[in-house]
């Protein structure tokens, strides 16, 4: 529909009722939060089955990379639609950034700490004493550094690298559970992982969200995007093969086998909890709220947000 | 006669104190063909550098066709200049050189060339209108600065000892065409060299200058009707002038020793 | 004469004769004999460092490892080599024309030059991942933005020795042409960018080797939008899937790219100067 | 004849006197002017550029809030500056000198400078971020390695322009040398070095701006965390806290360190050449 | 007397197919004082440049005291050459200019210092010591280049076209302290010059020589004896040596313009 779109309307004043018919094909952006990946399975699907265009939306999808800011990006304008963890949310609201939460991909944190075998930790203080490769400014981080004794870690900022993990038995790591330990276990490493949410901090990941402003004059447009979003889920969920295959075009150095480890474990993280009896992406005030208080208590927030401000489950319904 | 050149009491003072010129004082007039005689380092170039508006003078003033030389090189391009060295852009071919000043005024590409290979051919390099300055004798160099200011048929020439790295038989060449062009083209020549017999042959009068500072130690006219083939030096008259400017060069310097 | 000339040169061509012969095995001794044992050391060395200290392939890849790597993921590499150096081209000829048009008006008033050079250095000093944000939302995500960056990576050395060598013409050639009355861009064109050449090819050079990496740090900070990745987005995923030999493949396919590059660079370099300047001529004695 | 000289030089000293009044006047008019009204030109045009295009300070903040952000975070900011400046100081004389030393071995001999050259070009081009973790490794996470990073990223321009320079010797003055029977080494320190000064000074000046930029990016890779890092830290933080202010407060800071240090080294090669060359010294006429 | 430099039928050809020199065959003994006249362009620097080590003969071979030149600069810096252009150093003073070959051989730095200031006077430079090459005229910088090479009190002294730059004052007295070093140091000379007076008044022989190709077309022995005060220009014997080397050189020249 992309073309017809485009020559339609450069076409002259007497074919004005036509435009406005296909005009109903609205353009939009959402940028991801990394390059395309099993978490952002039902995103391609609801492309490649062609759900956005049901609903009247031509989608491009743009792949996100280690230093593309999606929220800088959706709050300029540049893209309506974005993916980003539900702290990095927090983080930009505490800047002044109305940002609107619309559903979640990840009902559980698939964030964890990685160890090698035999160097387990059985709880996040034990990793006082040891070197921590962890990105500089993390906002769960900061809520540990409170609830634990992390005074004597050797914090390094990790950059997207493991050699330095690997080269040293005693150290930790941050992963995501659904793809370092698949890639230790490739070079024969054996690691062991602890969820950061055992320690109760347990943000939604990957939540689908636009700016405030966006959401209340674009109100069709978003019910119709997150029908889409959760129908393209739904369907994931169900039958991932095409989808698996249209992520390893958009990503090609990403093996197929990585992607559908991914998805393997992803689907304990995403398909559960309240999306189990709520529906797909549901959010619930009480979990924001916890987590606008542990980063408060860290310090992270400084100024007050309201829970039900951040989010929404209005166009959830619709499916 | 209109006036070409005149210094009028020049002062010019480096900024390492040296005094390069006291009081100058000269007039050039139109069509003249004066030679600069004196010592190494009496500011015969630094002079001549003013003339051409490369340099300004500390005290006094030079003024060149009735302007500041400053003023005329930015209304026309009437000077030409052989520097002592022959100052040639090293990425260009000698007939490239030749042609520089002719490029930067404008004007028919194929008249140009014509007339740079003309003078090329002149000086004695017809063979070389490709070759590189680096490819050249200290002599040939020379030739092509020649060449490069006598295809620009400037109103008023200067040039700096352009001869002196030339041998007996290609100088006394270029001194006749040198007379020739003056003749033809009715233009200003100050000319400075070290040779008591080409100033004479050449001129219609000699500055004499003594150094430190450089001064104007005396004038001479030179009385001898052109044209001067290169047999006048046989004339009497001619050895006479010649013994006169070596005194006076010499004189000068001597009591100069003697203090 | 005419008779002994031709005798002369003949002589000469008698004694280049017997020379060729040698001539193959002479220039191979003197050209290429010591890069191709400086290569097999360097090889060598990063072979058996590894193995000496026991590195798993995973932490430094040896250079068997590397090859493998590459040879197996090749149908991945090659496209994105394809892309980066479509990206640094381009990077390098905007850097370049931009660099030099811009150094030549700096050039032209030393008004200009002292109030703009600075905002020159501005763009180099300032980290570009602080600005990288601002990039990304004017020219979008992908290929625009990875220009861009690559741009503002590399054009200083472009401008900063083209100004330098504009600034150093000798002295008296530039009262040459005070005297003949040149314009500004009489000037400029005829004797001052000629001079200041073996500056900007020096300038050139050094911002073609960068040309590489700036399309790999563009990359990582601007992403590849909807487009395909090149090497910068090769070596961030090889990262996170801890494919050190693959890493490693592509960093080196940077470096052969960038090698190369600077090679064809250089050669341009030399026929331009080699007619005239002590850096590239041949000097005959 | 002594008595005129001094009458000379007094009649000089009048004039210069009369002129002095004007002087600062002048020199203001002439130097200082242009850079004053472009830098109020370039602040007043960034302050209005949001607010007439309706950027929030947290996309695109203006001159006010980024003083505003480094004011506030003054006591974060001051730290990082410290330790960058220590690191691009460090980073720069190890290149300078690393990197001259270098250039004059390998122009001491044809076959070296063949031999190990693109090995230097190699270190260029590689990406940082591909050998990074080797280097951490080696060199341990912080400080060494940052230097490490820093001189990776920076030497190249020293390297290729001081080669450049050391192979741009008059070949007049090269004879001389050679008939005199000089060595190898008496070539090399009165002849090629000194002919070199201006080419090394310009790649000094490349390198200098690239200092802070090879600490900051070397503080991003070689992995300083938890508080004890520089500028490259502090960007970091705040693009992750989306602190865009204060990002840019850091970047401007930057730019800052990165012009004083260019000005510096600026400065230091004006005194080395001013006596003969020509892109320094005062034409005098 | 041993042989200083021999010119075995050299042939000298550029790359460009220029042949500077063409079955160029010369002995010169220790201690002979060898002038060389000849056209512009016609191969003397070349030649001299050969002896020098600076270049190599295309065909034929040059011997400078039995050895190559090559190897004898290898060997000793026994040999100093006033390059046709000045060829100083920019960067360093005009002291520091003459005291580098001093400096390049090593020993005592106050007895150089002493040295080279003691050769500045002598060209009449002793006012500028701290100088730069760029504030002197160019018959300084010459001057400069001259005390270079009589600093280092060379075996072999090649000087190519050293007084063309300067005055006939300074020239005369330069050529008496020439000629009162080479008889004080037994040296040996090879001088380039267009000047025929220069050449009688020098040398012991003189090697005249024709253009394209540069050939050796005659050699003139020059039989008056030391000293030869500047007096000795009056002598009949001088003049009929000076007629006779301009009669060669010209005679040359004019059967090559004829055909
Ligand atoms: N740029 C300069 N800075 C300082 N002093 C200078 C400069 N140019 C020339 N001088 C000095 O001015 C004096 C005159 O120099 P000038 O070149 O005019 O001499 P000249 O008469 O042309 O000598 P020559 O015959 O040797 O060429 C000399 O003492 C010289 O040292
Ligand atoms: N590097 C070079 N490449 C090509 N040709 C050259 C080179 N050097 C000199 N020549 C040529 O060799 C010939 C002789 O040059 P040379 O400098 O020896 O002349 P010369 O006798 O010293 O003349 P002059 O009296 O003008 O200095 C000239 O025709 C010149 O063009
Ligand atoms: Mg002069
Ligand atoms: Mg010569």
């Amino acid at each position: 529909g992309n073309e017809e779109t485009g020559s339609a309307e450069t076409e002259g004043e007497d074919q004005k009722e036509a435009t406005e018919e296909t005009a109903e094909i609205e353009p939009v952006k959402i940028v991801l939060n990394w390059f395309a990946q099993a978490g952002h399975g039902g995103i391609y699907t609801a492309d490649v089955e062609g759900y956005y265009e049901e609903n009247g939306l031509d989608v491009t999808i743009e792949p996100g990379g280690p230093q593309v800011s999606s929220v800088q990006m959706v709050a300029s304008g540049s893209a309506e639609f974005g993916l980003v963890h539900g702290d990095q949310l927090l983080v930009a609201k505490n800047q002044g950034i109305d940002l609107v939460a619309l559903a979640a991909i990840y009902q559980n944190s698939p964030q964890a700490m990685m160890t090698h075998k035999g160097h387990e930790i059985e709880d996040f203080g034990d990793i006082n004493g040891r070197t921590v490769f962890i990105q500089s400014g993390i906002a769960y981080w900061e809520y540990f550094k409170g609830q634990y004794d992390l005074s004597n870690v050797n914090e390094i900022a990790f950059t997207g690298d493991h050699t330095n993990f690997m080269n040293d038995e005693e150290s930790v790591n941050q992963v995501y559970v659904t793809g370092e330990p698949y890639f230790m276990e490739q070079q024969g490493i054996e690691t062991e992982t602890k969820l950061i949410s055992d320690s109760g901090y347990n943000p939604y990941q990957y939540v689908l969200y636009v700016t405030k402003d966006y959401l209340e004059e674009n109100e069709e447009t978003v019910k119709k995007f997150v029908s889409a979003f959760v129908e393209g889920w739904n369907h994931f969920k169900e039958s991932p093969d095409t989808t698996l295959d249209e992520i390893h075009e958009v990503n090609p150095d990403m093996t197929m086998e990585a992607n559908e480890y991914g998805m393997e474990v992803g689907k304990d993280f995403i398909f559960v909890g309240d999306a189990e009896d709520k529906g797909f992406g549901y959010m619930s005030e009480e979990r924001w709220a916890t987590l606008i208080d542990q980063l408060t208590e860290a310090g992270v927030l400084e100024v007050e947000i309201e829970a039900s401000d951040i989010f929404t489950n209005d166009y959830l319904t619709e499916s | 006669m209109k006036e070409a050149v005149a210094f009028k009491q020049v002062d010019k003072i480096f900024n390492n104190e040296t005094i390069a010129l006291s009081d100058f004082d000269l007039t050039v007039h139109e069509g003249e063909f004066v030679c600069f005689l004196g010592p190494s380092g009496c500011g015969k170039s630094t002079a001549l550098r003013m003339v051409a508006g490369l340099g300004e003078p500390t005290n006094g003033e030079v003024e060149v066709f009735g302007h500041s030389p400053k003023e005329l090189i930015q209304d026309t391009n009437d000077i030409a200049f052989v520097f002592q060295d022959a100052n040639l852009l090293p990425w260009k071919t000698v007939l490239d050189n030749v042609l520089l000043p002719l490029r930067l005024r404008g004007g028919s590409k194929r008249e140009q060339k014509k007339e740079a290979v003309r003078v090329l051919k002149m000086v004695g390099l017809a063979d070389y209108l490709k070759a590189y300055p680096r490819q050249l004798s200290g002599g040939m160099k020379m030739r092509v600065s020649i060449a490069r200011a006598l295809a620009a048929k400037p109103k008023l020439l200067l040039m700096d000892e352009p001869f002196a790295a030339l041998d007996e038989i290609t100088r006394q060449t270029l001194q006749q065409e040198l007379l020739d062009i003056w003749q033809k083209e009715k233009m200003t020549i100050l000319f400075v060299t070290h040779n008591v017999f080409e100033a004479v042959l050449l001129s219609t009068r000699i500055a004499v200058m003594s150094a430190r500072p450089g001064r104007l130690s005396s004038v001479i006219d030179i009385d001898i009707p052109f044209p001067r083939p290169a047999s006048i030096r046989t004339n009497p008259k001619f050895n006479e002038y010649v013994d006169l400017a070596s005194e006076k060069l010499e004189g000068r310097q001597e009591r100069e020793e003697a203090k | 004469m005419a008779m002994s000339t031709t005798e002369l040169t003949s002589k000469v061509v008698k004694k280049k004769i017997n020379v060729k012969q040698n001539r193959f095995w002479d220039t191979f001794r003197a050209v290429y004999l010591g890069p191709v044992i400086a290569f097999i050391l360097f090889i060598a060395a990063w072979q058996l460092v590894p193995a000496i200290l026991g590195l798993q392939p995973y932490i430094f890849p040896k250079p068997s490892d590397v090859i493998n790597a590459a040879v197996t993921d090749w149908s991945l590499l090659w496209p994105a080599i394809q892309i980066t150096v479509g990206e640094s081209v381009l990077g390098f000829i905007v850097r370049g024309v931009i660099g030099i048009l811009a150094s030549v008006l700096l050039a032209s008033s030393k008004v200009l030059e002292r109030s703009i050079y600075p905002y020159a250095i501005l763009l180099q000093t300032i980290p570009v991942v602080a600005v990288a944000p601002i990039v990304v939302i004017w020219f979008g995500a992908g290929f625009n933005s990875i220009i861009v960056i690559s741009f503002l990576i590399g054009f200083f050395p472009v401008i900063s020795n083209t100004l330098l060598g504009l600034n150093s013409v000798d002295k008296n050639l530039d009262d040459l042409f005070t005297l003949y009355n040149a314009s500004k861009w009489q000037r400029m064109w005829r004797l001052r960018i000629p001079s200041a050449l073996p500056y900007i090819m020096a300038g050139l050079k050094i911002s073609c080797t960068l040309s590489i990496v700036g399309a790999i740090v563009g990359e990582y900070i601007a992403g590849i939008g909807g487009g395909k990745g090149g090497i910068g987005y090769s070596i961030t995923v090889a990262a996170v899937q801890v494919k050190t030999p693959y890493l490693f493949a592509c960093g080196i396919a940077a470096a052969v790219l960038g090698i190369s590059f600077y090679l064809l660079v250089n050669l341009f370099s030399h026929l331009l100067l080699r007619s005239w300047h002590e850096s590239a001529m041949k000097v005959e004695k």
